[in-house]
């Protein structure tokens, strides 16, 4: 029988631990996580069934060491040319069990990223947080606190706004930053995160964006609150909340660079933020894939498997079809972050610009096709027990995200057409 | 200007008193629902019943199709097409899922008690029930269905499986069924409709069958992902034995009429909640600011234009909506609600309704982000529940089977609905 | 059964004598053009004007606005609506650019020869070219356009540049433009409504200009992909005079009026095409054998799927036309025609009909594979024409601001018609 | 300004001629067609101002010799590990100026890939037709017969048919094959064609593939006539018509290969054919997206270019993502099929199901998109001036032929859901 592997990959660019990894994360998923995954709706605000999945993968498995110096007990990923394709693979095997924890261990990269990888390796801060993820069993999680109340993801929206409307700010008092703001939304707040990345102002109102500045704060920092989790249509394994930050204070140090070099390397976590949006999307569809092929091998239609019906095909093979090019495609988009050498670095305008193109692409494809796929299996498709419903929920989600498509569509217009008043 | 102004309907063919109702039910669905968002978010089930029972109970929904004998209003002609979309409208506006439960019921009703079809001996079971009993009434339809391998050595219809045999000994029948899936309510459902097979005849019989009938067995209310209102679980019909006259109706065409009625109902449903949506979408448009320059949502040009493709959206259905419902209310221009052509209609226009409405809810999520997946803001809960009744129309390539046989005069493409 | 019967339209609101007309011009059609297929892939320009002429002027279609004194048939009220669509859709069956042509003259002419704007000057100096030259009479419209930078500087309306301006001296109007493209037939219309701006003044005037008024220079007819029988080319007007009383409105209500009545228009054309697809399609699908095992194409459930799509995309385009088509014939109730809350839906439905129009005969083309794009069997002329009429719509994302700002009360989105 | 080569291809697939061949084609294209094309809809029987365009490229530029042995004077490309990612920069920048000419040059590919290309190179064939291609300035065109009058692509659907259909027979006659039949609509007949590879059944009515032969004829050969070319919706520059055979007769060796094997290698025709038709795509959509650019910088609405008009610039995104992602997929295609070594053999099914899936992809995309673009250029997107309703129509041409997107949803669905039935 056909299986998920039979799907294109671009081999060429596949990272030498792509096997391995794939392996025992797939083993994870079908051990942890799947037999459990019905229940994962109720578990949103607790995560008692979900805590252990994480546990076991994140802790245990050590993969929310990956990223860190091989010296400092990590798995040196952040100094590979394979930084996006093992990702992806990463990212992609969680998501097919569940792509909430593969968001939520996703964002686990994104501050990560920052100080981990190079060219741009901030040794200093890999030295003072690498024990709070490579010394412990416990799933240790890490969050970007970007979003606030009024504008959603204007802040991304940097070419036209220039970080204008950043409402939290960061003083220097003496070695120490003091940070005030309100942020919400970000994937592991909600009581998740041990570490937050703030984005943040030096100065209100300045469109300059050296007075962009991302800020490393501890969760446990005094004056950090984090408010309950949101309760949304799915994705119950990823909490969203609200983070106060009243006079936190940090040592001047934890912020990621300095003066513009912290916007530069923010751009980055934008593309590969969207990368890895879809690897969440293709490794859903997978598993879209085997349910919908139970489903159509084993119930009847006239006698026959719905599949042998010629019409019901034509589906079938336009869901399949979609699933090659947004796979093909989020490998395509993890290689150029991987090689910079050849495609020009991660924060370009035009990597940026390009990853938003395949991100939404790949969404709008998805939400299309669970929709038709819901439908093919006619009232069972609202039921749980066919877990499709899980997927079509969650992958509308992900479409949301980011900014959603408008804002993607303007940079990919800005930077194509040259737009200069959008 | 509201909805209600801005998505022209055939106002010059709906009466004052429908156009009352509606108004009516459009307040009942403000002070039960809409004004208590947040905690239906909270605690749903406790709220949905006497939002319920005020309904269908008091205000008197369910009260239409019987005779005034009963305290019916005896509104069992064709003509209530037009206020029942009023109606449903309404309903769906504020609880997609007691639209559905509602017009579910309904059909089942209209088989035997519209006018046409009006059977004396189950309208006088029956009627006392929804008129008399002060209890909303639910009934639930168990139709042919996908099913797996094992159920092809059982009876079939069109292609699909029935849940459900029936044998006549002596006067009565008795019903078979194991792990029957009932479109809708399965738990609380105070009468069903099946459609049977009986050995050795080709045509299925449809029978209503009393919920509280011996040898029912309800299992567990299952999760799913919209349509709250509806209660759902499996059911056993271990040896249901029924009078004859409960045998309501036999073959294609009874049975056409009736998920006629069922797709106005899932159709006006739709477009109720599509108001909903556009409420929602209305109020953030309004008052969201964008791009850091004070600008209002629905002043960006692009963000405008998918608000647009919403509104077209909604504009055409309710005006295929309406058109459907004028076909089903004279009969003697376009044919009975049984008639192909009219059924197949009907099957069109609901296709249509439905997936613009999927459409519609989906690009308003996208324009909404985090806010339209948030529960908070109940966008997400239309979202569910409109696709989740799109897919009671069962799977869109077998029904354009029917569709294609019919315009085409297709002679052995196989199933349909 | 055919077309006619297939597709539900409002039979009850219309009159024996419409359909009728709809009749006689369908055996126009089929005399004219249908059977005449293969000529009219060799020689289009020879076969199409003989065929104007006996629908315009032998049938009279082009007499329908006009005065019985001067030999019209004075159906000049709104109900004019309902035939009109009636006619065009056939029109559109046997050829799509004569549709256009006419509707286009058609629009045009309401402007001052429909009930509610009858200007009788202009009456009597247009009625006897249209009831009594014996000729088809074609009126080109020019409106505001997309134009390069240089255009900035002159005059516009609602973002777009128009192409003529007017000045007024004593009496008379003296109209000038440069390299103007109308909408249809610039090579060879006999009469011109242009919208011109006026120095001084924020709102443009429309004004009636006969085709042969000195100063009136027509280039050569351009290539295109689509309308044959509208043979366009740009036009200059080199100090134009006109009379004072050709200046048959200013201001928006009116402008939106002629285009409502042009939007029911096209979306009518676009209807009638539709059927000849469906025409082409069936026939295909009756005789196509495919899989070598003697299945006929229609048969096959994917081929009939696609099939199912395409009725429903006619079925939901008539139906809604003829809704388009109720609402202009009815301004008691739904409001006149240059209203907003009239235009707004006549834009939205036009939009829907153009669009469903593009997707079905785009599918129709698939299915057909070669014979989809090889002239003889015409399905493609049908697939060139309707995307030509609904670009003439114009550019759809500018025209939804226009739907955005009625739906939900935006005050600075830009633009529009 | 941004330009056509801002759109991404994947480098490390690109072969070392692609630069070369881009660039001297990109210039016979700019001088020798683009000037011209408007022209060319009204010479579709004559190509009279069409043929002088093909003459440069493929008989002096020499194109039309690239597949055969360099010994033999070809370039040597059916030897090369880049005989797809080559074909497809060449193609894509010729139907950048025409698609048509595109396909009725990639066309002349498909017989001769049948005797150039490894692993299969029939050396007495190659040294048989060679001159025909290598020895003239003229333009020499060939042309693969496989449509029949009933059952249209039918041929192709050799899943579930079996070649049972092929109605044109070729019998042994000692040392000669004699063949009998008719076809239509190959590119490259109507006239236009000195060679033909002729789909035939040595059995008719067997399903046994071993009867399938394909075997070359030239179009002089005795008995062998070409009718009219047809009038078609676009695609002056392709010359489509009839093609009978009334006992043609050919030397025995003039068949492919032999039994078995002339099936195995026709579905390497298949799937180069369909990367082929993704290339023709891409092409066009790049010359759509200069036009495209053209126009929207250059026509004002309320003072400004229409680019700058958000709504619009919505669209843009679409066209502009939707050619990156066509593109990108088109050129994993294109090196699916030049690396057998890592992606398997060209005819399996495996490649010929995802070449259909990607060709019926971009085809999908293409029309959607070409529809979009029309209706922003409002009544000036029919005018032929502006070059896009010309794309548009060749466009929809490329959709609906190699058996239409049905055939390919069936072969799909077939390949990854073991649908046996359909």
């Amino acid at each position: 029988m056909r299986t998920i592997d039979d799907f294109t990959r671009p081999k060429e660019y596949l990272s030498p631990l792509d096997e391995y990894l794939g392996r025992i994360v797939r083993e994870w998923a079908e051990k942890e996580v799947i037999p459990y995954r019905r229940k994962f709706d109720e578990d949103w605000k607790d995560h008692h069934i979900i805590e252990p999945a994480f546990r076991k993968l994140m802790g245990e498995m050590g993969m929310q060491r990956v990223l860190f110096p091989e010296d400092l007990g990590g798995w040196g990923l952040g100094h590979s040319n394979y930084l996006g394709t093992a990702a992806y693979r990463l990212f992609e095997e969680i998501s097919r069990a569940d792509s909430a924890m593969g968001v939520a261990f996703g964002v686990v990269f994104w501050p990560l990223i920052l100080i981990c990888c190079e060219p741009h390796v901030n040794r200093r801060l890999c030295e003072e947080f690498a024990p709070m993820f490579c010394e412990t069993k416990e799933a240790v999680f890490a969050a970007n606190a970007m979003t606030e109340p009024q504008g959603g993801s204007d802040i991304e929206n940097l070419d036209v706004l220039g970080g204008s409307t950043i409402q939290t700010t960061a003083v220097l008092d003496g070695d120490e930053w003091v940070i005030n703001g309100h942020k919400l939304w970000p994937t592991n707040s909600g009581g998740a995160a041990s570490l937050f990345s703030v984005v943040c102002t030096t100065n209100p109102g300045s469109r300059d964006l050296k007075d962009f500045a991302v800020i490393f704060v501890p969760a446990n920092t005094p004056g950090c609150t984090q408010g309950s989790p949101y309760e949304k249509a799915g994705m119950a394994a990823d909490k969203n909340g609200d983070i106060w930050f009243e006079n936190v204070r940090v040592p001047s140090w934890y912020r990621a660079f300095g003066p513009g070099e912290d916007f530069v390397y923010f751009l980055e976590m934008v593309s590969l933020g969207n990368m890895g949006s879809i690897s969440f999307v293709s490794g859903s569809m997978l598993n879209v894939y085997e349910k919908l092929q139970e489903f159509v091998n084993t119930q009847y239609f006239r006698g026959k498997p719905l599949k042998e019906h010629d019409a019901v095909a034509g589906v079938l093979a336009d869901f399949a079809r979609d699933l090659e090019v947004i796979r093909i495609i989020g490998y395509q988009c993890a290689r150029m972050l991987d090689r910079p050498d050849i495609y020009g670095p991660r924060w370009s305008h035009e990597n940026v610009a390009k990853a938003r193109a395949y991100k939404y692409f790949a969404c709008d494809k998805a939400v299309e096709n669970l929709g038709r796929v819901m439908n093919l299996l006619e009232t069972y498709g609202s039921d749980r027990d066919w877990d499709i419903e899980k997927h079509w929920r969650d992958l509308k989600i992900v479409q949301l995200w980011l900014g959603g498509k408008q804002l993607a569509q303007m940079e990919v217009a800005r930077w194509f057409f040259e737009c200069e008043t959008l | 200007m509201n909805y209600q102004e801005l998505f022209p309907f055939p106002q010059e063919r709906c009466e004052e008193a429908d156009i009352s109702l509606a108004h009516t039910v459009h307040q009942w669905g403000e002070a039960e629902l809409a004004s208590k968002r947040l905690e239906l978010k909270e605690d749903y089930s406790r709220l949905i019943e006497p939002a319920m029972r005020k309904l269908l109970v008091d205000i008197g929904l369910q009260k239409i199709l019987w005779p005034e004998s009963f305290g019916g209003s005896a509104q069992n002609a064709p003509e209530i097409a037009l206020p029942l979309t009023l109606a449903l409208e309404q309903i769906g506006w504020a609880d997609v899922g007691i639209g559905y439960v509602f017009a579910s019921t309904f059909a089942l009703c209209t088989t035997f008690a519209m006018e046409g079809n009006v059977q004396e001996k189950l309208v006088q079971a029956y009627a006392p029930l929804f008129c008399q009993s002060g209890q909303p009434v639910i009934g639930a339809l168990i139709l042919p269905s996908l099913k797996g391998k094992d159920s092809q050595d059982g009876p079939s219809f069109r292609g699909k499986a029935l849940q459900a045999r029936a044998n006549q000994d002596k006067q009565a029948w008795t019903i078979e069924g194991r792990n029957m899936r009932p479109f809708n309510s399965g738990s609380n459902a105070q009468l069903f409709g099946v459609l049977c097979g009986i050995d050795g005849e080709s045509d299925p019989a449809f029978f209503v069958v009393s919920g509280d009938a011996a040898g029912i067995k309800r299992k567990d209310v299952f999760l799913k992902t919209g349509l709250a209102a509806s209660l759902n679980s499996d059911v056993d019909f271990d040896k249901v034995i029924v009078p004859p006259e409960n045998l309501v109706f036999r073959g294609l065409q009874p049975f056409r009429a009736m998920l006629s009625w069922l797709y106005l109902g899932i159709s006006a449903t739709t477009v109720g909640s599509l108001f909903a949506a556009y409420d929602i979408l209305k109020e953030w448009g309004d008052n969201r600011v964008i791009k850091g320059r004070g600008q209002v949502f629905k002043e960006n040009p692009l963000t405008a234009a998918l608000m647009a493709e919403i509104a077209m959206d909604i504009l055409t259905s309710r005006m295929l909506l309406y058109q459907l419902a004028q076909m089903l209310a004279q009969p003697e221009v376009y044919g009975g609600a049984g008639e192909e052509k009219v059924f197949i209609p009907a099957l069109c226009l609901a296709t249509y309704i439905t997936h613009a409405g999927e459409k519609a809810i989906n690009s308003t999520m996208e324009l909404m982000a985090s806010a339209g997946y948030a529960k908070e803001w109940q966008l997400e809960r239309y979202w569910r529940d409109v696709k989740t009744l799109q897919i009671h129309l069962g799977n869109r390539e077998l029904n354009k089977m029917e569709i294609a046989r019919y315009f085409y005069d297709c002679k052995n493409l196989e199933g349909g609905i």
